[in-house]
């Protein structure tokens, strides 16, 4: 009972890693401890106008020293994400988590595996890429341009493809393009990314009979499913709904699928 | 020192509630707070059957608050029964049930299902502003609230709160409909209606256009409304809007609330509520009050 | 780029006038604004005979914004048109003369008087919660706000606008009582009603009890009635409510404002409305709007 | 026209002085130049949450160096001024002014002055000590206990009387029991102080037919004159508000005590 809490973490570092991409270290007392990639945790800005959590996946998990790694986009001038890239080593940052789901690592097992990032979405591929145990782990990341990031952690994890919407690096285009020009094959599929681009993938999973795991994005309020801010449309009557409405920050942000409408 | 109230005849241990529809039904809250040291918990709103609810984005972020249009998506009274009831009975809280409808006859329906159930209050929501029917205007007339009221007050087995909506000319009047039609007690407010546009996008930030504004914002709007209230009717009122610290809930008791709820607070601090417990204790002992009560309304 | 807006009429060179009653009668804030630069420039509240106003403390600050209580203190309209057309008259922009009254007699006195001064526009505070009069709810119900208007207009020279309290069920019946009577144009919203309580002091923190709640807190509602009269009635509007830069301006103008009012912002910088001016060009540049009315209510 | 503005100014220095008493240099372009004893300025925080401004007085002024010199209590958990206690050299603080009348120094030439401040009300009297040409200087300042605060500044400038209300320092009581203590005379006035203090001020010089100035203090939400918050009661009818209401930080903060009602 009341055995979680926000946490005040302190910054062990913070770099941008690319243009307006920010690479930050966390410590924390628990989060790191029970977290599992797919998950995610919210964070909070120290701008008393600010009150909602901004929900960043997580991208790498250190348990040894309990530290977590978050990769996320300054989406622009007076937000909370530009408040978090001044954050200094030292500094403290309110965070709950680890929250949602994570996604299902175990179902790899003896598979070939595609794990696409499309984005934003890269990042959360990461620490999934790392703990997989898989027959085949092919890693199919894109991005805008040639400002890519995490590009060695993700060579050392795996067979790395990358698309670029301007071709600069890899496959023009984007991850399904890097599929198609790569004649990759998979039986298991693992996505995170902009909703065109699940979109893409999904149908792609369901036309070939792929299982396949696609993280979600909303609008969130309070992170933890009580809100029902954050819901997508469930293919199901959903358990909890009891309508065709799912949660994405407590049933995903990760789905099967073929539960999930989008 | 006593930090009990007694709200319309149910005795709680302390005077801080949670807003309804930011708690859930408690599930998911339990993990950051004990359930055990709020005086009551007040669930999502329930209709007699399942909800749908608007499309995303249901949510945005103001200057200093939030604006929500949920959509009163709920699982339906069955379901609520079967599953959330007996989940919040493990505590030692009192519950109140928070209830919603399009029609008369749903509330009605949801009101009579919840007699036979171990429910401590229950909380009439005349206000939500997000449905879009004829009946929205339904909390903004003071007549039908006393009708319905009167409705709800012949079937009903536990005491009734009726929870006011912000947006009408005099909330006195509406608080007198409610008294006037039985009303245990008078929940206020719920929220604002307002509007958020992306200048960039060029479009609403919530699918609905409009949704209900709540957090820090709104509270001298609801400071004032629950103080009009207070020189209006004799039955107890809960005072929210806004709260995200013990100060806050004093102001509300200061101004007349018996007791409050904790919102959109919740949001932000997931066990904000044992803050705002434990800061109403330090202030009564500080000034010297023995009882809640002795507080509730002393500034005239 | 044309940045000029036609109200009722009259052209303002820019689509931005300040808030009646935050900008005085435009002196005091020429040591910091080039008055020249301005739209308009909207007097505080002018009553037929000087008024003392309320006692003190008449403003409270609050969480993102402000309540006041002022109570309508002005010179009269003598002195008013002694002293302040002439000054602004000095000044390349449009002036709006702000009226207030306990009673229509007392409105009329003063736009009968104002006929034959060199001013381009009215606006009728029918609004202001701060006056202890029977007359208070005046502004609050349509078919008194239709009736005024119509005797306002009978003898006004120059456009009239209806100024618009917030405090209402229904914004948009209000503001088709002023479309129906004659209005030329409606200005909103005026302040929240709302109360500040000082714990410690155990006392109100405005002299008057309640005050008028101004700032950014209160955008989202502003922005909300602005949307709703704009599908309403087909005079044009001046909006206004917690416009604290061009953002906030533009949010107003898409959801239908021709024209937008800084009020409570110029007291947290005084130049803030050269820095929304500069603002808005700058988004129809990069937005690539033509004329600002081509903006106006484009998100439906 | 339009030739003031709100100025970012430069922290040169703060420190805490007595407690919860603070004493801070600002650097500014304009304002220091244009400045007179009897002044104030009107700060603002950075908090987004709080707009107002907060007007503090004009402790000693430093020409040449284009410096203010401000001295402020902080009032509480929260507030602006606890914001203000935390700012360090280098900082910027958004000020304005100098606003207000300021005390008609001039007016002293030749004559026995009391300068009295009481509590916070103590700083503003430091620059007019130092600035007032007169045949008689005694400066007469309360405070509430031994945490006195700016004494060798003001030994330097006149002759120091001082009460303190537990007579830990100087006379036992209020300023007005120093004088009579000490059985001092004066043929003009200058004060600031609570209101009390100046009640007793006021009530005293007009007993003894002298001249006397005292400076006042009201909420504020423009601070330049426009918005008609910060008026107390004035004896005659006002010739701005045609009403017997004066504007505290326009026509004041310093009146003819016989101008006013308090
Ligand atoms: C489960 C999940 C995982 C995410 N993981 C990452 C990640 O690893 N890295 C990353 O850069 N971004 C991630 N995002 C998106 C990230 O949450 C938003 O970019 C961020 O909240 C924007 O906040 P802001 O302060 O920059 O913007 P503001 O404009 O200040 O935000 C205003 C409000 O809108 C919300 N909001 C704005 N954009 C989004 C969005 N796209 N999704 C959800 N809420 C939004 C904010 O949380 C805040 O409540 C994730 C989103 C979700 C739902
Ligand atoms: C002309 C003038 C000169 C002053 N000079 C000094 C000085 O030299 N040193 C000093 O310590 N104090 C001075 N004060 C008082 C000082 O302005 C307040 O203590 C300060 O504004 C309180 O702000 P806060 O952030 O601590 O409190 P908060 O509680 O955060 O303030 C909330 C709001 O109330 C206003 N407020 C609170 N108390 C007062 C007050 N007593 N007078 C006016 N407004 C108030 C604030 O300005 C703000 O708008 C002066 C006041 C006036 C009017
Ligand atoms: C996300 C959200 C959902 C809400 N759902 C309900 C509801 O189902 N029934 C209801 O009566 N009020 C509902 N409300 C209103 C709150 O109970 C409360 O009246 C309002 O938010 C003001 O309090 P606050 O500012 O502390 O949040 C909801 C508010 C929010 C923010
Ligand atoms: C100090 C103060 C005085 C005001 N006086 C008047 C007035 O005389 N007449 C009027 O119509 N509105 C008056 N208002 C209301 C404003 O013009 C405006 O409608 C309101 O403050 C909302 O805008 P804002 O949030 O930008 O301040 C006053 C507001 C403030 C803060
Ligand atoms: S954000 Fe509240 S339920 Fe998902
Ligand atoms: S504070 Fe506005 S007139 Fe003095």
């Amino acid at each position: 009972m009341s055995e979680k809490k926000r946490e005040n973490c302190t910054v062990v570092s913070q770099e941008c890693i690319a243009a307006g991409i920010y690479s930050l270290w966390i410590q924390t007392e628990k989060i790191a401890a029970d977290a599992k990639p797919g998950q995610f945790v919210s964070m909070y800005t120290k701008d008393k106008t600010k009150l909602l959590p901004r929900p960043i996946s997580i991208c790498e998990i250190d348990k040894e020293q309990g530290r977590l790694h978050l990769v996320y986009r300054v989406t622009g001038e007076n937000t909370g994400t530009e408040e978090f890239s001044r954050l200094q080593p030292g500094d403290t940052l309110p965070v709950i988590g680890p929250l949602g789901n994570g996604f299902p690592v175990e179902k790899a097992e003896g598979k070939r595996v595609f794990l696409m990032g499309g984005g934003i979405g890269v990042p959360p591929i990461l620490e999934l890429a790392k703990e997989m145990n898989c027959a085949e782990k092919q890693i199919v990341v894109g991005y805008r341009d040639c400002h890519t990031f995490l590009r060695e952690e993700f060579e050392a994890a795996g067979t790395l493809y990358i698309s670029t919407e301007d071709g600069s690096v890899g496959t023009k285009g984007n991850v399904m393009d890097a599929i198609r020009e790569k004649k990759l094959q998979a039986d298991m599929i693992y996505a995170c990314g902009p909703t065109p681009m699940l979109r893409a993938i999904k149908q792609y999973a369901e036309e070939n009979n792929i299982e396949c795991y696609i993280s979600l994005e909303e609008r969130m309020a309070c992170g933890i499913g009580a809100c029902l801010a954050c819901v997508c449309k469930s293919r199901e009557k959903d358990a909890h709904s009891n309508v065709n409405n799912k949660r994405i920050c407590k049933d995903g942000p990760v789905f099967l699928s073929t539960e999930v409408e989008i | 020192m006593n930090m009990s109230v007694n709200i319309a005849g149910v005795e709680w241990k302390n005077p801080v509630t949670v807003a309804s529809g930011t708690f859930g039904s408690g599930e998911e809250f339990s993990e950051y707070v004990d359930l055990n040291k709020l005086g009551a918990v007040t669930t999502k709103g329930v209709a007699n059957v399942p909800w749908a609810g608007n499309p995303t984005p249901r949510v945005a972020e103001v200057y200093g608050g939030m604006m929500n249009a949920i959509g009163l998506q709920n699982p339906g009274i069955d379901l609520f029964c079967k599953r959330d009831i007996p989940f919040l009975k493990k505590y030692d809280t009192k519950i109140i049930v928070n209830v919603c409808g399009h029609a008369p006859e749903e509330y009605l329906a949801v009101v009579e299902r919840l007699a036979e159930e171990p429910i401590d209050m229950m909380e009439i929501n005349i206000s939500c502003p997000n449905v879009n029917a004829g009946f929205l205007a339904f909390g903004q007339d003071a007549r039908h609230v006393e009708e319905l009221t009167a409705q709800i007050k012949k079937i009903a087995k536990q005491p009734v709160i009726m929870k006011l909506t912000p947006n009408v000319t005099d909330i006195t009047e509406i608080a007198k409909g409610a008294e006037a039609g039985g009303a245990d007690a008078v929940s206020l407010i719920n929220t604002l209606t307002g509007m958020k546009i992306d200048i960039n996008r060029k479009t609403f930030a919530l699918a609905n256009k409009t949704g209900g504004v709540s957090g820090p914002i709104v509270k001298p709007v609801a400071v004032r409304m629950v103080y009009q209230v207070a020189q209006a009717v004799k039955i107890p009122i809960i005072g929210m809007g806004g709260i995200s610290c013990a100060e806050d809930a004093i102001e509300f008791i200061l101004a007349g609330a018996s007791a409050v709820s904790v919102g959109t607070a919740n949001f932000h601090n997931p066990a904000v509520t044992m803050e705002v417990i434990d800061g109403i204790e330090a202030y009564m002992k500080k000034n010297g009050f023995e009882s809640v009560k002795d507080m509730v309304g002393i500034v005239k």
